[in-house]
């Protein structure tokens, strides 16, 4: 059986267990008069067995999946002649590739190929299905053997919920600790390069300089420029295409989801909403586009009509441009934050004779204010993150100015100008780009740190 | 399953070639598909050379030669036998809308449009960061616009070529700094190289089509890519021209035009006979059918080599034979 | 009347411009969203109508064996055979007028690179026509379909059909062998180098694998992740740390995922390059925070009351968490993913990373195969310098937004229907 | 379970609830309500009642739970119009004005007719914003001091002020349960409207507040007119000059307290009053 | 405003409150709480308190609004673990088990002991499930006719099943106060915990109503132990046995009930029960 079809069969061996711990619940109480009996209800019993059952296979399999080819592969060359053992691990790769590909070949094929290949080929085959049937064999064992376990510990005062209420909880947990993880993995991986990076740059050079000139020499015999590393641009760039974008989506997404959640009626609002929606699925290639060639120029030719001087790649442009893009970002969360207010609020302050923006503005906002601040967070976040944006619309060079209609350059676009093409990490212009993360994610933490003040501060809690 | 199809990676500029013979290839071959990946050269130099193996790729292309670092760092890696192809020119062309009026500069001029550093005005053997605010200012027969030309970064294989072909080659009109080349080659590049970091140069991402379209939206600005983009996109732009000579096909492919460079791609020889197809694929490649005068390939712009060359490639190819350096 | 109300009344006219203002911004505001989706799908609309039509053209191959270099018996040999011969002689042929090799290069120009293979398709599926004559319809080339659908003038600059190339294509026209059809090859072939045969199904396939692999990964972990911070973790500095770092994770540029990506998944645990697999695993980090942050914001929202009141019945928490809170905070839950896969249904820059940038023309059979994701491919496409791919381009970025709006609709749907006001 | 049957009779539908007796208009009203019927949805709650609100005078709404008192009371400052399902049908008139006209302004509606609910609902703010906001929407107080004024006699009117007086700017959501409908009575009286509904203002109320509520009433009716529900007999006996009984959404009987409770007509009120218990 | 000086005196600090007057320990004890303190954040809410339910027996908590009575019948199932300012010291018992003990599963706890709360808080659900929940998790009804069973009979002995028999699945959150208040209760007694704290179960009910949860509690003490808060010194009169007197925090007086209220012991007690308007 191949892993998705062994899959299929735990989850419906699991589905059977459900079942049958039900059954064997009912049994233990004596009788389905009887369930009252139960510490926990028949369905908990149920579960708990349908967990049981198919917790440590998937478990399982993940693991041999892991494992698996690593360890046929060991098998296979071990049988093979001492020649292709002593091949080095790039050539036995590709030698073992043939291999595979043959074992999936039709005879004809086989006829004409090297015969130590075939016979590697057969002898794969012939593994692979040991391997298949083993897998397949534990795999059962497991779940039956684990069920038997679980049923024999069924008794009338058997603590099935508590049981399943822990199970699950390490899922939860689990599934939490994969998301800290992920978070530790991305800070940890961001925090060593930078500390790389810092080792040949300077810190304070990197902080306080003002000049950013990165694109050091790819090669030996490339030349590149200075290789003078001062961010401040880059983030004077980043905070002020952000704040544009802010200055957009902002007030659009928050009227808008005040206009939806108060004034318009509910047809309005279910098909208003996920038509906005629609604003944060457009790939930001197209916005992109739109930035570049449509929004840049014609800034560009209105600032000139006003005798505005207004460059071309102006931060105008991709500021907006962006904002459009993460409206609903604040639009659809902040609608529902507000809407989770219950009515009872809303009906104290009209009934004390506070128009609808009132009631709005000095009663449900403050109540939602948690949820909106954590759109907003979000928005700021999408809006410092966005890339593909920024790099078609935005500047390369590293101005350092507060004109919006100047070109100025942003973090992600020198993240990705300094990734493209070279991914090795050895050289300060690529570890550059971790330590520009690095600070990216510093601003934003105490963005969020401070955020979390506010709302700690402010925070109405409601009920 | 094993890996059953040929892995390439590399230059965006190789890509649209490449691809058409990958799906040429698919289509009347029993081989799959070529999976090719557009890294840039510079990228696809680093996967390509990280290694034999199945989760390497097979072949890289690029819009430049290989170069020696690139080439040691292959054979540090156990990437010992690489078969290289020529594929064809690919002019580089300096151009504008059409909305303006067509530009005639001298390699010298872009040079000092462009470069960081220049000569001083004086003539004295000196060196001044870029003062040049127009194109009047470089030389009073230009307009007199702002400088302001869209261009790729470093990463890539264009930029490169640009680089060495019409930077450079302005740098030598001036006596003093071509006779710096034998005394002192890293500071002769550091001043032919080094391209102007201010507003007046762009870099513009590895995208070449954003940069046609920022072109036609903006008439004053020029942009520096490939003939193809320039041939699909003639009723917006118009070539510059260099040195007197306009960026047509012809006068790209019989030389005359000065600014075209060669496309390559490399194959790693210790795959072939491994993974499925590579023979078959670098015959594909090579044949009249594609490579050729007619072939399908100049339907997409690739200027081809001429029919000596051709074969001689050709043959060099089907024989494998490795690259020296 | 009462000195309070005649205050009351004072003031209200202040007060009521002031509820006017607010409710018109907020109409406008909903009004310059619903502006600004019109206008961008319009625009898109209109450059993309051409992608839909295609001009096709009949010609009369004759499948000659000898011509083709197939021998009559083995019908194994039909697919080798020498097809872009027979259907030269088909075409030249149709055209005796024109001759010398300039002349015959052009006039083959015409036709779509992929005709030779539609012919070798036709015989292959009809090996009796092997030896006859018989009318087949092939593509024509993509510069003669943008000339027939744009009406331009011959000659101007620009236009890539020469004027004798014209009189050609007009006596085709006009002796009714070109047909325009609705162009359903854009629905079920992969990509192509040639605009006429390129099509949008190995990405849109490569797209659902990546965003089922994204919704799978990413919604039970982000909700399960919210539901224990939210409800069961202890509040202290940690959790609140863990909050602040989730919350952070939604600002690291999608690139940084990419190169997690690649630098974890595929080296590390040595996933395979390219495959939707990866691709979602990388965008599910990218939306995991997104869901996370919306589900907390929507879990804290739910009243105290509500959790007393089954707590009080002697719910444990586990089921006050499964029975009340999580439907009550669903409708945000749901919103928070559909922004999350919205975001990911459009991010390219992770995926250039993890080699989905790629020219890849089979339609991917599974999460493990090497594919593209639709805006991958918008992107090559709007990277590709022949001009029919603009239109391609719009056409795609069509065919993703119908793909979001079946995934937000269906989604909408499901948070409607949570959706309660108390 | 004999009682369980007395309501069981009382809600089942075989009673027929025919006009009403007793007086339904008063000489000097300030409210007058023709014909009111109110619908959630297919559900009807309130059939065709008019009644009207003497000036100056406390009207107390008695009847069993769930006869639509609540709802009634929210017809008459258009607090219904914030449940969707809602519709109201019929003549409500406020000193002659129609309340349900179109160019009725329902805010300068709620705030001559203020309310206070069943349920306490304080706003998630502090005790003093709570009270302060009334005055502050509608521009009451000229400055701080005038507003902290407000705020001090309001709590002290609702006898809150001396439970909360060192903690104003702790939430009113963390008050107990008698306090939150002391903050919400203070927060209505603190914008003095002309009309005051009272939605069981003493529901959560121990006797002695209760009685600071009911003088509070008392003094209030001087000035303003007052509609009170109450579930309490002696409450409204005490505080009312007149009584309507409302019965599945019937308007029953209605007069002056004195006489409904001493001797009613109708007897279904005489089956509510005489079966009183409270 | 003689009585706003009442209420103002009872609340000053001045008072001095010392021990408790009468027996605060039962015989046959359900639960028995020594010494318990509650504090919300700095704030101390309870002050020492001790007593005991006795089993088969209606307790009777009054006291003016805030002094504590909520806060204390809290405590009794753990309710105040979810309110995160606030802490309980002292020794709870349920049998002799220490209700606070680390290993105590206070799930199991919630479902032996009951309550009903002040604010009526109706799951945002159908009526039906709403009564439902409790039988569903706790596993009390073997199938679809048992449940429909205890939800009827549940919703009968609250007085509310002829109300809304014919909108059984019509949302809890839609109805009048008074019957939430009823469904709140159906609800708790659907699970038939071992002892049910009421927190002013009747405050929102008509005298009818009154009346069929006051049997009600009357019917379940024979069965069950029961705690209920109060401001109704009648209705304390007409249900309890035992009474206890809550000032402030402190728990001044506690006693047979008759004993309470014919012979009330402490001065505060005799202030409160004799200005009894109720
Ligand atoms: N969540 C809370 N946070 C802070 N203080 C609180 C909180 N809940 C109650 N209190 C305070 O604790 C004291 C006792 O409150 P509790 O709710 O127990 O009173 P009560 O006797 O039930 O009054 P009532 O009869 O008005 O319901 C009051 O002063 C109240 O303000
Ligand atoms: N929002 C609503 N949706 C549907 N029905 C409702 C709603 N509010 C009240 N009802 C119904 O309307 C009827 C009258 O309700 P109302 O709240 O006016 O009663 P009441 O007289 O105030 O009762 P109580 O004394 O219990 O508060 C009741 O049957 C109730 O169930
Ligand atoms: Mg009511
Ligand atoms: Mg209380
Ligand atoms: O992608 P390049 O050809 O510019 O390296």
């Amino acid at each position: 059986m191949t892993s998705s079809t062994l899959i299929f069969v735990v989850l419906f061996l699991a589905l059977f267990s459900y079942w049958y711990g039900i059954q064997r619940s009912i049994k233990v109480a004596g009788g389905a008069t009887q369930v009252k009996k139960l510490v926990s209800l028949p369905r908990q019993f149920g579960l708990l067995t349908a967990m049981w059952c198919g917790l440590p296979a998937l478990i399982f399999l993940l693991v041999w999946t892991f494992f698996e080819s690593t360890v046929i592969e060991a098998l296979l060359v071990q049988s093979l002649s001492v020649e292709v053992q002593q091949l080095d691990q790039s050539a036995l790769g590709l030698y073992l590739n043939d291999v595979r590909l043959l074992s999936d070949s039709s005879a004809e094929v086989l006829q004409k190929a090297d015969p130590d290949k075939v016979f590697a080929a057969e002898k794969l085959l012939e593994i692979n299905r040991d391997a298949a049937w083993l897998k397949s064999g534990l795999v059962l064992i497991l779940c039956l053997s684990c069920v038997a376990f679980i049923i024999s510990r069924f008794a009338v005062d058997f603590r099935a919920r508590v049981y399943l209420e822990k199970i699950i909880m390490r899922v939860l947990l689990a599934c939490s600790i994969i998301a800290i993880l992920t978070t530790v993995g991305i800070v940890m991986s961001v925090l060593f390069e930078s500390i790389q990076f810092f080792s040949s740059v300077p810190p304070w050079e990197f902080l306080f300089g003002l000049e950013w000139s990165p694109q050091m020499a790819l090669r030996a015999d490339q030349v590149g420029s200075s290789g003078a590393f001062g961010a401040v641009p880059l983030f004077a760039g980043t905070i002020l295409i952000t704040i544009i974008a802010m200055c957009m989506a902002v007030p659009v997404g928050l009227m808008t989801a005040i206009y939806l959640s108060q004034y318009a009626s509910e047809r309005l609002r279910s098909y208003a909403k996920p038509m906005l929606e629609v604003l944060a699925g457009i790939p930001t290639v197209v916005y992109g586009f739109f930035a570049a060639l449509t929004v840049a120029p014609f800034i560009r030719d209105t600032g000139e009509a006003l005798g505005l001087s207004v460059a071309s790649e102006s931060a105008l442009a991709a500021g907006l441009v962006m904002g459009v893009m993460i409206i609903p970002f604040v639009s659809s969360l902040s609608d529902d934050a507000i809407n989770a207010v219950p009515t009872a609020l809303k009906e104290g302050s009209l009934g004390m004779g506070a128009t609808q923006s009132e009631t709005i503005k000095q009663v449900l906002l403050p109540a939602a204010l948690p949820g909106i601040v954590g759109a907003f967070l979000l928005a700021v976040s999408r809006a410092v993150g966005e890339t593909m944006i920024v790099v078609m619309a935005a500047g390369m060079a590293a101005n350092l100015t507060a004109n919006p209609l100047d070109s100025v350059t942003t973090v992600t676009v020198q993240i990705v100008k300094l990734l493209t093409g070279d991914q090795e990490f050895n050289t300060p212009k690529t570890l550059a780009a971790f330590a520009l993360g690095l600070m990216l994610f510093v601003t934003t933490l105490a963005l969020n740190v401070a955020a979390l003040k506010v709302v700690r501060k402010y925070r109405e809690q409601y009920d | 399953a094993g890996r059953d199809a040929i892995n390439v990676v590399g230059s965006s500029t190789v890509f649209p070639f490449s691809t058409v013979v990958a799906e040429r290839f698919g289509k009347s071959t029993d081989f799959k598909t070529p999976k090719i990946e557009s890294t840039g050269t510079g990228g696809g130099m680093k996967l390509f050379c990280a290694g034999t193996g199945v989760n390497t790729p097979d072949m890289s292309n690029a819009s430049r030669r290989m170069k020696k670092t690139e080439f040691e760092m292959c054979q540090k890696n156990g990437v010992t036998s690489i078969t290289e192809v020529l594929v064809g020119y690919d002019g580089i062309v300096i151009s504008n809308s059409k909305e303006a009026s067509q530009m005639s500069v001298t390699r010298k001029e872009l040079y000092l449009a462009l470069a960081k550093e220049v000569p001083a005005k004086d003539g004295s053997e000196s060196l001044i960061p870029n003062p040049y605010k127009t194109w009047k200012d470089v030389s009073p027969a230009l307009p007199a616009n702002k400088i302001e030309v869209l261009g790729p970064p470093p990463t890539s294989g264009t930029r490169d070529a640009f680089v060495e072909l019409v930077m450079e080659s302005g740098c030598n009109s001036f006596g003093w700094i071509k006779a710096m080349k034998k005394k002192d080659k890293n500071k002769y590049k550091a001043i032919c190289h080094s391209v102007r970091e201010d507003q007046a140069y762009i870099e513009t991402g590895e995208n070449d089509n954003l940069i046609v379209q920022k072109l036609s939206s903006n008439p004053k600005a020029l942009g520096i890519f490939g003939f193809s983009f320039l041939d699909q996109n003639s009723d917006k732009l118009q070539g510059s021209k260099v040195d007197g000579k306009e960026p047509t096909f012809e006068a790209i492919a019989d030389g005359s035009y000065p600014v075209s460079r060669p496309l390559y791609f490399y194959v790693k020889n210790a795959h072939v006979g491994q993974v499925p197809g590579i023979k078959e694929f670098l015959d594909e490649f090579t044949s009249n059918a594609s490579m050729g005068d007619e072939g399908y390939l100049t339907d997409k712009g690739l200027i081809p080599l001429n029919k000596d060359k051709r074969e001689k490639v050709r043959a060099d190819v089907l024989a494998l034979k490795p690259l020296q350096l | 009347m009462s000195d309070s109300t005649q205050k009351v009344i004072n003031s209200l006219k202040k007060r009521h411009r002031k509820e006017k203002v607010f409710r018109a911004a907020g109409a406008t505001a909903i009004g310059f969203g619903f502006l600004l989706v019109f206008l961008l799908i319009t625009d898109i609309i209109t450059k993309a109508t051409p992608a839909f039509k295609q001009n096709w053209i009949a010609i009369e191959v004759d499948f000659q064996p000898d011509l083709l270099g197939i021998d009559g018996l083995d019908l194994t040999r039909l697919p080798k055979g020498d097809y872009r011969t027979v259907l030269r002689s088909a075409i030249f042929e149709m055209m005796p007028e024109v001759s010398g090799r300039r002349d015959k290069r052009s006039l083959f120009g015409l036709i779509s690179s992929s005709a030779e293979f539609e012919i070798r398709n036709h015989l292959v599926a009809n090996p009796a026509d092997l030896g006859k004559k018989v009318t087949v319809w092939v593509k024509v080339d993509d510069d003669v379909d943008s000339y027939l659908k744009d009406d331009v003038v011959v000659g101007e600059p620009g236009i890539r059909i020469s004027e004798k190339q014209a009189t050609w294509i007009k006596k085709w026209v006009d002796s009714e062998l070109i047909e325009s059809r609705w162009n359903s090859e854009f629905f079920s072939l992969g990509d192509s180098r040639e605009p006429e045969s390129a099509g949008v199904k190995g990405a849109l396939t490569g797209t659902f694998y990546t965003m089922l692999v994204t919704l799978v990964l990413s919604f039970p972990l982000g909700v399960a992740a919210a539901l224990y911070l939210e409800e069961f973790a202890p509040k202290n500095r940690w959790t609140d740390f863990i909050e602040v770092n989730i919350n952070n994770l939604a600002a690291v540029p999608s690139i940084v995922f990419g190169l997690l990506g690649l630098a974890v998944i595929i080296n590390i645990f040595g996933l395979p390059r390219s495959t939707p697999l990866v691709g979602g695993i990388v965008l599910t980090l990218m939306t995991l925070p997104t869901i996370i942050i919306a589900s907390r914001a929507s879990i804290k929202a739910v009243p105290p009351s509500i959790r007393e009141a089954a707590m009080g019945l002697g719910a444990s928490r586990m089921q006050v968490a499964f029975s009340h809170v999580l439907p009550l905070a669903m409708p945000g839950i749901i919103t928070g993913t559909i922004i999350g896969m919205a975001q990911a249904l459009g991010e390219t820059a992770p995926l250039l990373m993890i080699g989905m940038v790629a020219f890849i023309v089979d339609v991917p059979g599974g999460i493990t195969d090497p594919a593209t994701v639709m805006p991958v491919q918008i992107y090559l496409w709007a990277d590709s310098p022949e001009r029919a791919f603009v239109a391609k381009t719009s056409a795609a970025i069509l065919v993703l937004l119908g793909f979001l709006l079946i995934m937000n609709s269906f989604a909408a749907f499901m948070r409607k229907k949570f959706e309660k006001r108390w | 379970m004999s009682d369980l049957s007395i309501t069981e009779a009382l809600t089942s539908d075989d009673i027929v609830i025919e006009g009403t007796v007793g007086t339904t208009t008063a000489e000097d009203a300030k409210m007058s309500m023709r014909n009111v019927n109110v619908f959630y949805g297919d559900k009807q709650a309130i059939k065709n009642v008019s009644l009207d609100l003497a000036r100056n005078q406390v009207t107390a709404l008695i009847g069993p739970s769930g006869c639509g008192k609540s709802t009634f009371l929210r017809c008459l400052n258009r607090m219904n119009d914030t449940i969707p399902i809602c519709r109201v049908e019929g003549e409500l008139k406020l000193e002659e004005q129609d309340i349900y006209a179109k160019k009725l302004d329902p805010v300068l509606l709620r705030a001559r007719v203020g309310m206070v609910f069943q349920k306490p609902n304080p706003f998630p703010k502090s005790i003093y914003d709570n009270v302060a906001y009334g005055p502050r929407i509608h521009g009451l107080a000229a400055n701080r001091a005038e507003l902290d004024e407000i705020v001090v006699s309001s709590l002290q009117k609702a006898g809150l002020f001396g439970e909360v007086k060192d903690r104003l700017d702790a939430p009113g959501t963390g008050l107990s349960g008698g306090q939150q409908q002391r903050l919400c009575i203070a927060r209505t009286i603190a914008v003095s409207p002309e009309v005051i509904l009272m939605d069981e203002p003493a529901s959560a109320l121990d006797p002695i507040a209760t009685a600071v509520i009911e003088e509070l009433i008392d003094e209030l009716k001087e000035k303003y007119t007052i509609a009170i529900v109450t579930h309490s007999m002696q409450q409204a006996a005490r505080v009312s000059q007149a009584t309507a009984y409302f019965h599945m959404g019937h308007l029953v009987e209605m007069g002056k307290t004195e006489q409904i409770f001493t001797n009613p007509t109708h007897e279904l009120t005489e089956n509510y009053i005489t079966g009183r218990f409270g």
